[in-house]
């Protein structure tokens, strides 16, 4: 048997992005293999997908929500390439294992778009990445709290301790590797780092056991919303203060609508943005190509906010030089945010 | 081992937990020889030839086969196979989702060099084999397609095709027709004329003395003797398989009966498929009937058709003048049934309940889940019925399976006993029972009669019967032959169950 | 009796799978003609992405022949996948011998569970029950990182693809496509035939079929119960670590969730394939048929691209239910008929 | 005395819950060795605070999936997998009925929350009633049976929340899975505790003032038997089914207002396997028959402690189920029938070599 190149050859020049909307109506079709819907944020991340590519803009879905399961997306992408749709976007589940069927998808002339997660794969394989830097958020949420723990003067030994998400995720690792960059340099006390698998449930079982096992606890990372809400019941079940006026800061990541709602509350002092709106930039670039140009980078990340209970810290610096903004949470952030 | 035999054991003994199975029976086939195997259910003819052929272990004895020097333990049916003994167990031992060729050849199936099954070649032997043997069947197709009396046929095609020095027949012909019945016979004869040792166990005694040489009777795992055919008639192989000699059976008479003219059963054409032809029969209040035939000739199944216990395929019942649909055991319980089942094991005990539940679950079961019997009546009844009839038990919260078998059974007596039923059915009631108790429970029955309940009491025993009974009915091959109210003499019993005019 | 219909029950099913099979696909090919169903290369996909679960349900056909149950493979699936990627990526292995490694874990493996449950008879479900979770708890152990396969000669091994020289179409970006076949599909195919020929044609693969059918008669017909059911486990895990090694050639990567819940994916295959869940009757082509079935929902669920991918477990436990039916319905009438 | 004292040993060893009680005794012991603090209990914020309240909160579920469980196993040796897939659907059902389809976040309720925790119990038993059906009528094998319910509630509960979590932000409603308040009281133990206790308390009513306890453990050991002496064996499995249904319908409930959502992906997963863990810990043989309901209890809570003694070890999430499966390989062993025999033997030569003495002891 002979291995290698489609017999298409050259096909890679024969991809002509204008000539592609052929179809008897002009709407683009676009396939799109998500992650599964597993979270609020996952939720989020499907509707501007699903609200973007509305056939009201031109544009014709076909979502594919691949429950967790790394096979089921391979066997989404590939039945993608039968549909001959114009665009295929994946939201990796795994990391890495794409390049053969990223290759089919190229042989057949689909520029695929990747979102969110990060992927291992040849670069020319895909047209471009769009998503969230994840160390970038941890790496602020260290910096906001070395800025916080200054402000309050609080300088003596400072003991953390972590709710991880999902061991294994891109997000949970990009947090963590982050964040703890900043727990070294600042000589903190990690007390402790669990897997919360980014539910509620897991959350509260986790702080619980945390506050029998330390006594002392000053700040609980939490690497989602949900853990974070989880946290909470639990300290609040255990009689602890926490958030604004409280003992124990918290600090959390997506930055969803109801975790906003209990950043104003003063139950949660920071959250962190990922942001799951990376539609429109696919959009963007989808137009770029359509019009025979080419995305400006490879890389795209999504713009993210950093919100605040209060100001006690309003702007700050990053180790990595990055300047950061804090938003306090008000009624207006509040109602801006749909998910 | 003698010239001439194929086979001999010595002093086999076998325990299972509770019961002595097997005590120092001795055991000697010859070649061609047909040697019938006899003895009542559960005299351990079954378990010989599973401690034979490697089944089971047994704890002593010396088995020897022709041309093996020294004794021999088999350790699995294979072994006993490769050493020539071919088996057909009691219960048809076949895989019903094979084919028929591949249950003939399985374990030897015909192989190519790559060691892959021949199917082809398979199938034409496998066709040969039944066609030899006159039976119709089409081997390609799956055993379950075809009835248990083929099947049968199959596993005795599959044991005489091993090409054995010795046969062993359990009870092969309890399904079998007349027809299929002649068809082993001229088998079994060809195969004797070849040399080959046939081992022959059957209730059936008209094929005992039809085909057979020599037999050899147990009885409660002992050892009772061998007799050539000739010289053992039948009615004296009849009273060795029970135990009792022509001259004790001295029959003794209770003076009065208790029979009322009230019906309280009556059966019209009720049956079974296959296990008991349509009967009729009544029963009046305050009488009791015996159940007699030869072994496995279908009491049981009479009584289990009346109570429900298998639901009538044909026929009505009335019960006390009204007509009754009988669904379930349950709604022969609500009319005022009890029934006492043959097989203590599988439907008699709940194992791990302790004495006290299981006297009272029938009771229970008749109220309804929701009117749980409190503690204290429970076990008033328990102690009643402990007391009444004499169970050996340090307590009642004893699980059942502690105790010995006959304790059991009384235990399941008693839970019959608890519901007052109008009308019992008692299978072998005093099976595995000692004497003193035994009259005790024959003092019951006749108790129970004289409140006015009626009983069917099947035994073993036909003494037991003749002290009990106001009539018998007489049973033969799952077809009611006959009943005897007047001149119910041992003999006169005896001669019926034999069955046909050769009374030697 | 000779002129008896051969198409008994059992064989029925078997043509019920096939039948419906064919006339899921043909409503597919309708329906979603525009879609690109119809290509040659969606029912080649089927296979690519389903190979490794082809190969797993033929194990767990073999099992459930004998009348047991293997819920372990999808963990071991899962713990294969982690050891090939750990010891290509991180020990440096050569695709050969985490080959090896793995076939063997999965004998040795399979020859654990076939002592507990054909020697010392204790119920399949409890010890393959202590195996899933012994083997997803591996994974961990091992490492709880995902880790990506980097080695060459395997990335070439997942790359190689077989060019089919017929059914070709040129899709809508102008690019000829010809269908093609992937190595895991080849070595599928083989498994389910030797499965078969084994299961035909040797006195093992007919002792199984045996035991199943009955086990004390197959013992006194002279049959080691026993090793057979031992056996049986064996080659499940076996065929199963064959399976995982199909798998990591499609994905290229371990973690702890990899392949989860794909036990009850095997076990629904063999059932709508048409094996008895009482053992004794089925065979592997009606399991192929039923992994190609399951397969085929998914497709049309992907192809939808508007449904939740929820109504695909639910169409599939539909389609169980049915079987299971109609398995009851046939025993019943069985037994009525025998009486 | 010694001798007394040695019938007494005896009886404590020969009870079927001295192994389950040993286990639990162990993992605790363990953790008092570890940090003494373990065992403390104190009032904190007006709640009851410690390890042990939070293994008596955490087991609730698990309890109460273990009491349907034990059921199901006694009654047909068979194990309903169905349970924790069930749970997620009972979640979203309620939840679902609670704020309308659709619906993400909700901070007023439709209808009275009671009538969406009865709504969505009720669809537990409903679920029951289809294993039930399946196993009695059908005679389908339990565990094949319950597959179906296995894969298909999960995702018919997502279905039902739109493929989202439905959250219910009204207070009533975290008070079942959280604590219970009366006016501005606040019940110093968590609710689950409660409700756990109750359904026991039912479970054992049920079983002990009717004769549904003897019946089930008649058609366990002895369907012929049960069935020759009157008892509608059909009938008796399929209420252990529906009891079970509406069992993981209460613990689904629970673990719903524990976190006052719907999570369909994760609420009750992999909770069959504990719960039916939890009724082999407990000393039942899987094979049916004989149960004792406190057993399994025991074993429920043994688990619990298991699992909150690895995660206060700090094992990882994902490895815990290493030593789980150790523990069951080694508990099933033990109650081998072959195992057993030999055990027997062993003891049976034991005493035949040292004659009396064995006998003395
Ligand atoms: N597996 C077993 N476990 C315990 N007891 C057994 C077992 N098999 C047989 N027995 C007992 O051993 C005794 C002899 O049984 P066996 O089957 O040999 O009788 P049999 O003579 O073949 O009777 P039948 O005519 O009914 O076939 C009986 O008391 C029976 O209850
Ligand atoms: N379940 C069954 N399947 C097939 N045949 C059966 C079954 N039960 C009984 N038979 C057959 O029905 C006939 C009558 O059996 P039955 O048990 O009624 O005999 P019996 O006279 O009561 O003998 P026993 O002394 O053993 O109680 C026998 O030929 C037996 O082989
Ligand atoms: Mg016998
Ligand atoms: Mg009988």
């Amino acid at each position: 048997g002979s291995s290698g190149e489609s017999a298409g050859g050259s096909s890679s020049g024969s991809k002509d992005a204008s000539s592609s909307s052929s179809k008897s109506n002009d709407l683009i079709s676009i396939g799109f293999a998500q992650v599964g819907h597993e979270s609020d944020w996952r939720t989020a991340s499907t509707e501007s997908c699903r609200s973007t590519f509305s056939k009201e803009n031109g544009y014709d879905l076909s979502f594919v929500d691949c429950d967790n399961k790394s096979a089921d997306q391979l066997e989404a992408v590939r039945n993608f390439v039968e549909q001959e749709v114009d665009y295929i976007i994946i939201d990796p589940i795994v990391e890495t294992g794409w390049d053969t069927v990223l290759k089919e998808a190229k042989d057949a002339g689909i520029p695929v778009l990747v979102i969110d997660r990060n992927i291992k794969a040849d670069e020319s394989l895909y047209t471009a990445w769009v998503g969230s830097d994840f160390t970038a958020e941890g790496e602020s949420a260290g910096a906001w709290l070395k800025a916080y723990l200054e402000a309050k003067k609080k300088t003596d030994k400072v003991n953390i301790v972590t709710i991880a998400g999902t061991n294994g995720s891109s997000a949970q690792i990009g947090r963590t590797k982050g964040f703890n960059k900043y727990v070294k340099a600042n000589g903190w006390n990690l007390l402790d780092e669990q897997d919360g698998d980014f539910t509620q449930d897991g959350g509260q079982k986790i702080m619980e056991s945390y506050l029998k096992s330390y006594k002392d606890i000053d700040v609980v990372v939490c690497q989602n919303d949900n853990e974070a809400f989880g946290a909470i019941d639990a300290l609040k079940a255990a009689g602890k203060t926490y958030g604004k006026d409280g003992d124990i800061i918290i600090i959390s990541f997506d930055a969803t609508n109801a975790g906003l709602k209990d950043v104003k509350e003063g139950s949660i002092n920071a959250d962190f943005e990922c942001n799951p709106l990376a539609a429109p930039y696919v959009e963007d670039i989808i137009k770029k190509i359509k019009d025979g140009g080419k995305p400006d980078s490879q890389k795209v990340y999504v713009d993210e906010a950093c919100f605040a209970c209060d100001d006690t810290v309003s702007s700050f610096k990053t180790d990595e030089g990055k300047d950061i903004t804090m938003t306090v949470v008000d009624d207006k952030v509040l109602k801006e945010r749909a998910y | 081992m003698k010239e001439n035999e194929v086979l001999t054991m010595r002093g086999i003994n076998k325990t299972f937990p509770g019961v002595k199975a097997l005590n120092g029976v001795d055991f000697t086939l010859r070649k061609g020889e047909i040697h019938a195997l006899m003895g009542e259910n559960g005299a351990g003819k079954s378990t010989l030839i599973k401690v034979l052929t490697g089944v089971y272990d047994f704890e002593a004895g010396e088995i020897r086969v022709d041309g093996i020097d020294g004794p021999v333990v088999n350790h699995s049916t294979q072994e006993a196979q490769e050493k020539g003994i071919a088996t057909v167990y009691q219960e048809v031992n076949l895989c019903p989702n094979l084919t028929v060729a591949e249950n003939l050849f399985i374990g030897r199936e015909p192989r190519n060099a790559l060691g892959l099954i021949q199917w082809k070649k398979m199938n034409k032997m496998a066709q040969k084999i039944v066609d030899d043997l006159n039976i119709d069947i089409d081997v390609t197709v799956a055993l379950e397609n075809y009835s248990v009396a083929l099947q049968q046929m199959v596993a005795i095609a599959r044991a005489v095709d091993m090409d054995s020095k010795v046969l062993i027949l359990d009870e092969p012909t309890s399904s079998l027709d007349d027809s299929e019945v002649e068809k082993l016979f001229k088998m079994m004869l060809r195969l004797k004329k070849e040399g080959v040792g046939i081992v022959f166990v059957t209730h059936f005694l008209e094929q005992v003395y039809a085909v057979c040489d020599m037999i050899t009777v147990l009885r409660n795992g002992e050892l009772v003797g061998e007799y050539p055919v000739a010289e053992l008639p039948r009615v004296e192989l009849v009273a060795k398989m029970m135990g009792k000699n022509f001259d004790d059976l001295a029959s003794i008479k209770e003076a009065e009966s208790s029979v009322q003219d009230e019906i309280i059963i009556d059966a019209k054409g009720l049956g079974h498929k296959g296990k008991i032809k349509p009967f009729d029969l009544v029963i009046h209040k305050g009488e009791v009937i015996g159940l007699t035939g030869l072994l496995g000739s279908g009491r049981s199944e009479l009584a289990r058709v009346i109570y429900g216990a298998d639901k009538s395929q044909s026929g009505t019942l009335k019960v006390k003048g009204k007509e009754a649909k009988i669904n379930s055991p349950i709604d022969a319980m609500k009319l005022g049934m009890g029934f006492l089942p043959d097989d203590r094991k599988a439907e008699g005990v709940i194992a791990d309940l302790s004495i006290r539940e299981n006297m009272i679950l029938a009771v229970q079961a008749k109220r309804g889940m929701f009117r749980l019997l409190p503690r204290s009546e429970q076990e008033k009844i328990a102690d009643k019925y402990i007391k009444e009839i004499q169970v050996k038990t340090p307590s009642m919260e004893v699980p059942i399976s502690q105790l010995s078998g006959g304790n059991q059974q009384k235990v399941i007596l008693g839970r019959w006993l608890a519901t007052n039923p109008d009308f019992l059915i008692l299978d072998e009631p005093t099976r595995g029972i000692d004497i003193g108790t035994k009259t005790e429970i024959q003092k019951l029955i006749i108790k129970l009669a004289k409140e006015g309940k009626a009983v069917i009491f099947i035994s073993s025993e036909i003494e037991e019967m003749l002290r009990t009974c106001d009539r018998m009915v007489v049973l033969r091959d799952g077809v009611k032959v006959g009943e005897i109210d007047d001149e119910m003499t041992q003999n006169s019993i005896m001669k019926a169950i034999a069955g046909g005019d050769k009374d030697e | 009796m000779k002129n008896k219909l051969k198409i008994g029950g059992n064989n029925l099913l078997l043509l019920i799978t096939i039948v419906l099979f064919i006339v899921m696909y043909g409503i597919g090919c309708v329906i979603y003609e525009d879609k690109g169903f119809g290509h040659f290369q969606t029912l080649l996909n089927l296979l690519i992405t389903n190979a490794g679960l082809i190969c797993v349900a033929c194990g767990m056909t073999c099992v459930m022949l004998t009348g047991g149950i293997d819920i372990s493979v999808g963990s071991l699936v899962g713990l294969d996948c982690m050891v090939m990627a750990y010891g290509m990526t991180n020990l440096k292995w050569s695709p050969a011998v985490a080959i090896a490694v793995v076939l063997i874990i999965g004998l040795v493996f399979g020859a654990v569970q076939g002592f507990l449950i054909g020697v010392l008879g204790i119920q399949p479900f409890i010890i393959t029950m202590a195996g899933m979770f012994f083997a997803r708890g591996m994974i961990a152990v091992i490492t709880t990182d995902m880790v990506n396969i980097n080695n060459e000669t395997f990335a070439k091994w997942a790359d190689w693809k077989l060019q089919l020289p017929f059914g070709g179409y040129t899709n809508r970006h102008g690019v000829m496509m010809n269908p093609f076949i992937r190595m895991p599909v080849i070595i599928a195919l083989l498994v389910v035939v030797i499965t078969f020929i084994i299961l035909k044609f040797t006195k093992f693969g007919r002792s199984l079929y045996a035991v199943g059918g009955s086990e004390s008669s197959a013992k006194l017909m002279g049959l080691n119960v026993k090793k057979t059911k031992m056996k049986a486990y064996m080659l499940s895990s076996l065929l199963c670590s064959i399976g995982g090694i199909l798998y990591c050639l499609n994905s290229m990567c371990g973690f702890v969730a990899q392949a989860k819940f794909m036990e009850m994916d095997a076990i629904a295959s063999s059932v709508i394939g048409g094996t008895l869940l009482t053992g004794g009757v089925g065979n592997v082509i009606g399991t192929l048929f039923g992994v190609l079935i399951k397969g085929t929902i998914d497709t049309l669920v992907n192809t939808n691209g508007k449904l939740l991918s929820s109504w695909s477990s639910i169409a599939i436990s539909a389609l169980l239910c049915f079987f299971i039916v109609l398995q009851a319905v046939f025993a019943l009438v069985k037994e009525k008929k025998k009486e | 005395m010694s001798k007394e004292k040695n019938s007494f040993w005896k009886k404590c060893t020969g009870s079927k819950l001295f192994f389950p009680a040993v286990c639990l005794l162990v993992v605790i012991l363990v953790n008092v060795i570890k940090s003494p603090s373990f065992l403390q209990i104190s009032i904190n914020n007006g709640v009851l605070y410690g390890r042990l309240i939070d293994i008596a909160n955490r087991g609730s579920e698990i309890a109460i999936l273990a009491i349907g469980m034990t059921l199901t196993i006694a009654v047909s040796a068979g194990t309903d997998i169905s349970v924790g897939s069930v749970m997620a659907l009972v979640a979203s059902c309620c939840c679902t009925s609670l704020v309308g389809y659709g619906v993400n976040s909700a901070s007023s309720v439709k209808m009275p929350i009671i009538f969406g925790v009865l709504f969505g119990i009720f669809i537990g038993g409903v679920c029951g009633c289809f294993n039930g059906f399946m196993v009695s009528n059908l005679k389908v094998q339990p565990m094949v049976a319950t597959l179906v319910l296995y894969t298909a509630a999960r995702a018919i509960g997502l279905v039902v929340s739109n493929n989202q979590n439905t959250y219910v932000h009204v207070k009533q409603y975290k008070y079942l899975g959280n604590f219970w308040h009366i006016g501005g009281w606040e019940c110093p133990i968590p609710t689950p505790i409660f409700v756990a206790v109750i359904c026991v308390i039912l479970a054992t009513l049920l079983l002990k003032k009717t004769a549904l306890g003897m019946y089930i453990q008649a058609v366990g050991i002895n369907p012929k038997a049960a069935r020759i002496m009157g008892i509608n064996s059909g009938l008796i499995i399929f209420l252990c089914y529906v009891i079970c249904g509406l069992g993981a319908g209460i613990a689904g409930t629970v673990a719903s207002s524990r976190i006052y959502s719907a999570d369909s992906n994760n609420i009750g997963l992999n909770f069959e396997m504990d719960a039916i863990l939890a009724v082999a810990l407990g000393g039942n043989s899987l094979a049916g028959g004989k149960f004792s309901l406190a057993g399994s209890i025991i074993g429920a809570y043994t688990i619990q402690a298991l699992s909150t003694t690895l995660l206060a070890f700090g094992v990882k999430t994902e490895q815990a189920p290493v030593i789980k499966a150790i523990v069951i390989v080694i508990i099933v062993v033990i109650q081998a029938p072959a195992i057993q025999s030999y055990m027997k033997n062993r003891k049976a030569r034991k005493a035949g070599a040292t004659g009396g003495e064995a006998v003395a002891k």
